[in-house]
């Protein structure tokens, strides 16, 4: 199989730097998901690797080999794009057949190698249309045949599940993990969603604006997110986030939400005195009944069912919304006045001005992309 | 357009036949003239009805034309099959440069692409004669002058920067990430350009090379002033029916009619191409 | 071919046997007269090869660029007659009128060796000349060992030989001492009327004998013979060849010129005087009251054919325009007539301005001397002959041709009036321009203004003091005034 | 798969490189091209020049002079006038009648596509021939035009043979042969536009005047621009269709910059003038399609943005 190094790229569009010393490496048979929102440089990176564009500076290793100056054609890799990118005036068949023609297969080889991959992606039923008399679903399969038929070392997946519908995605969720996982290549996967990353990566790197923000296992970057951004951007419901000043009292360090002292677990020490924002996730919050220590006085506004929890809308006193999410069946308060609890190990202290999380254990070295 | 009331598709119908109507009707009335002699064209005022002869087009395609002066020896067909040979090299020719050359202004950004790009269309705009006859001294030298080479070199003039630049779109429009699958697939660049990048622009190279094609065929200077007789085009040779000894009119309208077949047969066999394979968007950049 | 024949031929090149006698002799024989003269060519071959070595460059291949014409069509017809005589090879390319001369300019400016000899007009060897396009054939009708004896330059019409030869001076007189030879004679053109005799009984006129008789008939025809038959047939495309037929010939009987040479050889515009004023004004008013409605794109194609279909009563052009017209499938074969006009009613005799296709040589030729062994065969008197007699070459330019009975007798046979008209006209035929190297400016530059004064654009005297300003310009930056 | 399978793939021998590649491709082109530059140069070269091939002997450099002198030669201004008058009044009417056409033909049927393709016939029609046709039809005696015009009362109608329809003739011959050009390339272009917002418009009861200004036009904009500009070149340089037909004339009515270039050439041969004549109208659709290939690389810039 083969591992992958980038080391040091520089990828320039005029005068616009889409990826500023970006260092990476991925283990063989590992997955990495590259999570970001758009422009963040996944695709650009994505390419680079596949070797369709080339970095302005840095090396690219596939296997330990130094491919920086190689084609796409000798880099060996499989790759399947966001838009499909199929070939219009091929069939599906042909479109899957592509990487094994390259390798000048016999016949026989091919008609094999396409059929079993078409037959694991439930796509052996259309393999003589045109892309244009395919459904997205099979188009997205299609696609995805391409890019596995040639059992390549290193797979390139560039949000593959973007342009399908949601139950597609949600069924393809379920089922790529496994399909990843038997085919034990390494692989890298462009998302967007979270939930995507979460489930498939067994690392994720997210990024923002050309560089690597945060790199980390799915656990770490939702448990422990290097900034507010990556805060926000994992998890559903999002964070609740409050503006909060950490003090230190006998107890601990707590902060104060709604005139009641709430007390944090964990090492915040870095975070007293300085203005913060508190990030809560929606699921560390609980219901609890009035008077329970730490309780807070919310107004429920709205309720709202969201496949297997609930959602629920409150205000705090101060006027501030916050969103709760419990199990569904679980109990809660569906309106009127009510008190909240806040799970006190799972806050998470950000400083204000630079929405850098404080008092991280596992802190990142972005610049070499390699955790401490 | 869907709801359109009885009125507007009569005043529809009656524009598009009048529309029919100018267009065609000098067409079939030198379709017409062509099956007459000189004595019925001749007539004030012009009738309709006359008694259809074949005479024009014996004369035309045996070669020999019977004038007052005696039977005159003419080369209409071989200035038709040079007309023929001329156009299709010079657009194939032209297909071979241009369209690799349009590849390359579309797919790779490199230094200075737009502007050799714009260079190469400006051949296009300028005056053929500018060039033509500082050419004629040169070819002289080069030992071009008077030889099929030459002529279908000079051609590229008309063709090559038609070509390069509405293939050039069609290029463009096609996504690059099919192209990057292919090459990601194993596939060198030139199987990718010929599997994939061709046969996706074929419709929009067939209506540029049609295109192409007619505008070689209606050049009337380049020829005659670079070649002898025996490489002149139907356009020069159809001038061959004004004799001292009257002008033959029914000649000369056999001979355009048979110097519009065979761009009409092209168009009609890739009629096709032609009005979708523009429409593919390549014409709009 | 047979004994009898051969001998019967020879007998008649000996002198023995008359013109007639032979070919009766021949046609008891059985054969027809094309194929006699065919034969007589043959025998002529034979004979010019006992005197001159025609074949000294045997192998040899000559290339020409031909017009469309009458003239390269009889010679084409003759050609294998050269070939045998000399074992030479002759390739040419025809290419049609209206593009002919661009043809010519494109290869000798480019100093291409294609072709070695070509047809021409006169007034075109006044640009190749000094462009140094074309060789003074002097040289070599002067030079026994290259010319046949019976090549005879004398037989040339003087008149036409001299019109060919200019010394290269701009205004310098034509056929001077020191002139080049700078093409020779093929065949000419006069211009003079042919009328249509049934249009002209109809209406009861008779021939126009000047100027003011012609716009009277001409107007005249045009109102009486209806079918929108119009009057007077001449050119008016926008070219010199709208200047030189009718409109000089008629001008320069009343004794105007082109332009004016001064002692010191310069020169200037000589339009804008009150003869020529008042003849502008006369040929405008004809044209605009019994012209062609759309002379103004006439070439002498359009007039000869518009006389040929009955379209028109009169023609005031060239003689053997007439002569085409009145034969062949044209409508009016037959029914034509010529006669010589002289404009000017004090002028003694019609002086016709002369078109002469002639033969250049290129000064761009690989082998010279080839090239006029073929020139002096195609103007040499036995092809002449052939070409008047058996072909459409008229107007031959040699007078044996013209003293061939059998000639005369074709012509008066089918073309009445012919003769005559040659021979009260041929006297005065010249070319009746200046030569110089601006002609075609000049030339052109005049028809615009005819058209102009036609169109009512332009008043005629306002138009002529003009058209001399502005050649008097040209001239003065050309360094010619 | 192991390192050891990958460098079995790898490239062996010569190789092109990625960024040689294109040059590459774009140099056969090129040279072809640059071939044809050489006599343009020359050309620049002769209309600095005194040149006449008939006064060899007086051959010389004389700079700006052919230039300067068109600054006072009515002839040179006049050429200039009706070229661009020509040129302008073809390209409006053939604008105008190509969309009309490529609107009527919009929708596909076999009908409307068996007619277009008849309607290209005039292209396929040689300029220098479909002008000789023209001739014919409009020939006073016989010619069937002039006699329709007759009918309608026209009598006398001299088409191309009197100045003041002489332009008209010509400007019909041209709108005749090149109106169809126009008519493909909108017609594509409509073809391609997406039905929605037309769609949208017509449910919303949007006036069809509105939606042809504000809607149709603008999408069609980049069309129309390379229509128009290969037109506008062409037109300004017209030569077949107007010296097959007049040579210029009547007087000085038509007499286009390279009718006048060319007679320049062939007839007076004073090279010269003939050069820096066609210099001139060099520069003039250089200038020209500088502003419209700018504006239409504009336009598609915005156009892949959206898309």
């Amino acid at each position: 199989m083969a591992s992958l190094e980038l080391r040091n790229i520089v990828k320039r569009y005029k005068s616009q730097t889409v990826l500023d010393n970006l260092s990476l490496t991925v283990a063989d048979g590992e997955t990495l998901v590259l999570f970001g929102p758009s422009g963040a440089g996944k695709t650009v990176l994505l390419r680079l690797v596949a070797g369709v564009i080339d970095p302005d500076e840095g090396k690219i290793l596939i296997g330990g080999e130094d491919m920086t100056d190689l084609d796409a054609e000798f880099r060996g890799v499989g790759m399947a794009f966001q838009n499909f990118a199929l070939f219009p005036h091929m069939t599906a068949f042909d479109n899957i057949a592509t990487p094994l023609q390259a390798k000048h297969s016999s016949q026989g080889t091919i008609k094999t190698g396409v059929e079993s991959v078409a037959k694991l992606l439930k796509i052996g039923h259309v393999l003589s249309h045109k892309p244009r008399a395919l459904s997205n679903g099979q188009k997205q399969r299609t696609a995805l045949a391409r890019a596995l038929v040639g059992s390549p070392p290193l797979l390139l997946l560039d949000d593959p599940l973007r342009n399908v519908d949601a139950k597609l995605r949600f069924e393809m969720r379920l089922e790529l993990p496994r399909l990843l996982a038997d085919r034990g290549a390494t692989v890298i996967y462009v998302t967007q969603d979270y939930k995507e990353a979460m489930a498939l990566g067994d690392r994720i790197a997210v990024m923002s604006q050309g560089v690597v923000k945060q790199l980390g296992t799915p656990e770490q970057i939702y448990r422990e997110p290097a900034n507010v951004e990556i805060a926000r951007l994992f998890g559903d419901p999002t964070i609740n986030l409050l503006d909060v000043k950490p003090s230190r009292d006998a107890k601990g360090i707590y902060v104060g939400l709604s005139n009641v002292q709430v007390h944090l677990a964990g090492a915040h020490e870095a975070a007293v005195g300085r203005d913060c924002v508190i990030g809560l996730r929606p699921e560390a919050l609980a219901f609890v009944d009035e008077g329970t220590p730490g309780a807070i006085p919310v107004t429920v506004e709205a309720e709202t069912p969201l496949n297997e929890k609930i959602v629920t809308l409150a205000r705090t006193v101060r006027g501030r919304e916050i969103l709760v999410s419990r199990p569904s069946g679980t109990p809660g308060q569906s309106e009127g006045r009510a008190h909240i609890a806040v799970d006190s190990k799972s806050a998470l202290l950000f400083d204000r001005a630079s929405g850098e999380r404080i008092g991280s254990k596992n802190v990142v070295n972005l610049r070499s992309g390699e955790a401490a | 357009m869907e709801h359109t009331s009885l009125l507007e598709r009569i005043l529809r119908g009656i524009a598009l036949a009048l529309v029919v109507i100018f267009f065609m009707f000098p067409i079939v009335w030198i379709l017409m003239m062509s099956f007459q002699t000189n004595e019925t064209i001749l007539r004030i005022p012009p009738q309709l009805v006359f008694e259809p002869t074949l005479a024009n087009y014996t004369a035309l395609i045996t070669g020999k034309l019977m004038t007052a002066a005696g039977t005159l020896d003419i080369a209409f067909m071989r200035n038709l099959c040079n007309s023929v040979f001329l156009s299709v090299t010079s657009v194939a020719v032209a297909l071979l440069l241009g369209v690799p050359a349009a590849y390359a202004f579309a797919r790779h950004k490199f230094r200075g692409s737009e502007d050799i790009a714009f260079t190469l269309l400006s051949f296009r705009f300028a005056p053929a004669l500018l060039v033509l006859l500082p050419l004629t001294l040169y070819f002289q030298k080069l030992g071009l002058a008077n030889t099929y080479i030459g002529l279908i070199w000079v051609y590229q003039l008309i063709c090559l920067p038609l070509i390069l630049w509405i293939v050039r779109g069609y290029f463009e429009d096609i996504p690059a990430d099919i192209e990057y699958a292919y090459r990601i697939a194993g596939h060198s660049w030139f199987a990718t350009f010929r599997k994939i990048a061709l046969p996706l622009a074929g419709p929009g190279i067939a209506a540029a090379g049609l295109l192409a094609f007619i505008f070689a065929w209606n050049n009337f200077v380049f020829a005659l002033v670079l070649a002898s007789a025996d490489k002149q085009p139907v356009t020069v040779g159809a001038l061959a029916f004004i004799t001292s000894s009257g002008i033959q009119y029914g000649q000369i309208s056999a001979a355009i009619v048979l110097s519009i077949t065979p761009t009409l047969a092209l168009a009609l066999y890739a009629q096709r191409y032609l009005v979708e394979g523009l429409s593919l968007g390549a014409v709009k950049g | 071919m047979h004994e009898k024949e051969k001998d019967l031929i020879d007998a008649f090149l000996r002198g023995q046997v008359g013109r007639r006698g032979l070919i009766k002799g021949l046609g008891a024989m059985g054969l027809a007269a094309s194929t006699a003269g065919t034969l007589l060519n043959f025998g002529q071959t034979r004979a010019l090869a006992a005197d001159f070595d025609w074949q000294a460059h045997k192998g040899k291949t000559i290339k020409l660029l031909l017009n469309k014409h009458p003239y390269a069509d009889a010679m084409i017809a003759n050609l294998d007659n050269f070939k045998k005589l000399t074992g030479m090879e002759v390739v040419y390319d025809v290419f049609p009128e209206d593009v002919y001369f661009d043809k010519v300019t494109a290869a000798l400016s480019a100093s291409s060796p294609e072709y070695d000899a070509f047809m021409t007009g006169a007034y075109m060897t006044w640009t190749y000349g000094p462009a140094g396009w074309i060789t003074d054939l002097n040289e070599w009708i002067k030079d026994p060992a290259k010319t046949n004896p019976k090549y005879a330059w004398d037989d040339f019409l003087p008149g036409v030989k001299n019109s060919c030869a200019w010394n290269g001076q701009p205004g310098g007189a034509l056929g001077s001492e020191d002139a080049k030879q700078w093409c020779i004679p093929w065949g000419f053109e006069q211009n003079n009327i042919t009328y249509n005799k049934g249009m002209f009984d109809k209406v009861g006129v008779s021939v126009p004998g000047n100027m003011d008789e012609m716009v009277a008939t001409a107007a005249k025809l045009t109102k009486d013979v209806g079918g929108g038959v119009y009057g007077i047939g001449v050119r008016g495309s926008r070219s010199w060849a709208t200047i030189h037929p009718g409109f000089l010939s008629a001008y320069a009987n009343f004794d105007q010129k082109d332009l004016n040479v001064s002692a010191d050889g310069k020169l200037s515009a000589a339009m804008s005087t009150a003869e020529s004023k008042a003849f502008h004004k006369q040929w405008v008013q004809m044209i605009q009251e019994s012209g062609p409605k759309d002379w103004s794109t006439y070439t002498w194609y359009q007039v000869g054919t518009d006389l040929g279909a009955g379209a028109s009563a009169m023609i005031f052009d060239a003689d053997i325009l007439g002569y085409f017209m009145n034969g062949g499938d044209n409508k009016m074969a037959g029914k034509l007539a010529f006669s010589a006009f002289k404009a000017n009613p004090a002028a003694k005799a019609p002086t016709p301005n002369i078109w002469i296709w002639s033969l250049s040589m290129s000064n761009f030729s690989k082998d010279k001397d080839a090239t006029w062994y073929f020139m002096q065969w195609a103007s040499g008197p036995e092809h002449a002959l052939f070409g008047a007699t058996k072909m459409d070459f008229v107007n031959p330019v040699r007078q044996s041709v013209w003293n061939d009975e059998m000639f005369r007798e074709k012509l008066n046979k089918s073309y009445p009036g012919y003769v005559e008209m040659f021979d009260v006209s041929a006297p005065g035929a010249s070319i009746k321009f200046t030569p110089q190297p601006l002609f075609f400016d000049l030339t052109t530059e005049w028809a615009a203004t005819l058209q102009k004064m036609v169109a009512k654009e332009v008043p005629v005297d306002e138009g002529l003091d003009k058209l001399a300003e502005s050649i008097n310009s040209q001239l003065k930056e050309a360094g010619l005034g | 798969m192991t390192a050891a399978t990958i460098q079995r793939n790898r490239p062996s021998g010569f190789r092109i490189s990625k960024r040689v590649l294109p040059y590459l491709l774009s140099l056969p082109a090129l040279l072809v091209c640059i071939g044809i530059l050489i006599p343009f140069f020359t050309s620049v070269v002769y209309s600095f020049q005194r040149y006449r091939l008939s006064q060899p002997w007086a051959r010389q450099f004389n700079w700006g002079d052919n230039y300067i002198s068109f600054f006072t030669d009515p002839k040179f201004w006049n050429t200039l006038q009706v070229s661009l008058l020509y040129a302008g009044i073809t390209v409006v009417l053939e604008l105008l009648l190509g969309l009309g056409i490529a609107m009527l033909l919009q929708k596909r049927s076999t009908l409307n596509n068996f007619i277009s393709i008849m309607l290209l016939m005039p292209l396929m029609t040689a300029p220098a021939l479909a002008a000789l046709m023209w001739k014919l039809m409009t020939n006073p005696g016989f010619g069937v035009l002039s006699y329709l015009a007759s009918l309608i009362g026209l009598q006398d109608f001299r088409w191309a043979s009197s100045p003041s329809t002489a332009l008209l003739t010509v400007v019909l011959v041209d709108i005749w042969v090149y109106t169809p050009f126009i008519m493909i390339l909108l017609l594509a272009g409509l073809r391609s536009l997406p039905t929605q917002p037309f769609e949208a418009a017509a449910l919303d009861g949007v006036p069809r005047s509105f939606v042809f200004f504000r809607i149709t036009l603008p999408m069609l904009t980049p069309y129309i621009l390379t229509a128009t500009l290969f037109r506008l070149l062409d037109s300004i340089q017209q030569f077949d269709i107007i010296y097959a037909m007049t040579q210029g004339g009547p007087g000085d009515t038509l007499t286009v910059f390279q009718v006048e270039a060319y007679l320049n050439f062939f007839q007076s041969t004073n090279v010269g003038r003939s050069a820096a004549l066609m210099i001139i109208l060099w520069a003039i659709t250089y200038f020209l399609s500088n502003i419209f290939i700018k504006n239409w690389l504009r336009l598609r810039e915005r156009a892949r943005g959206q898309a």
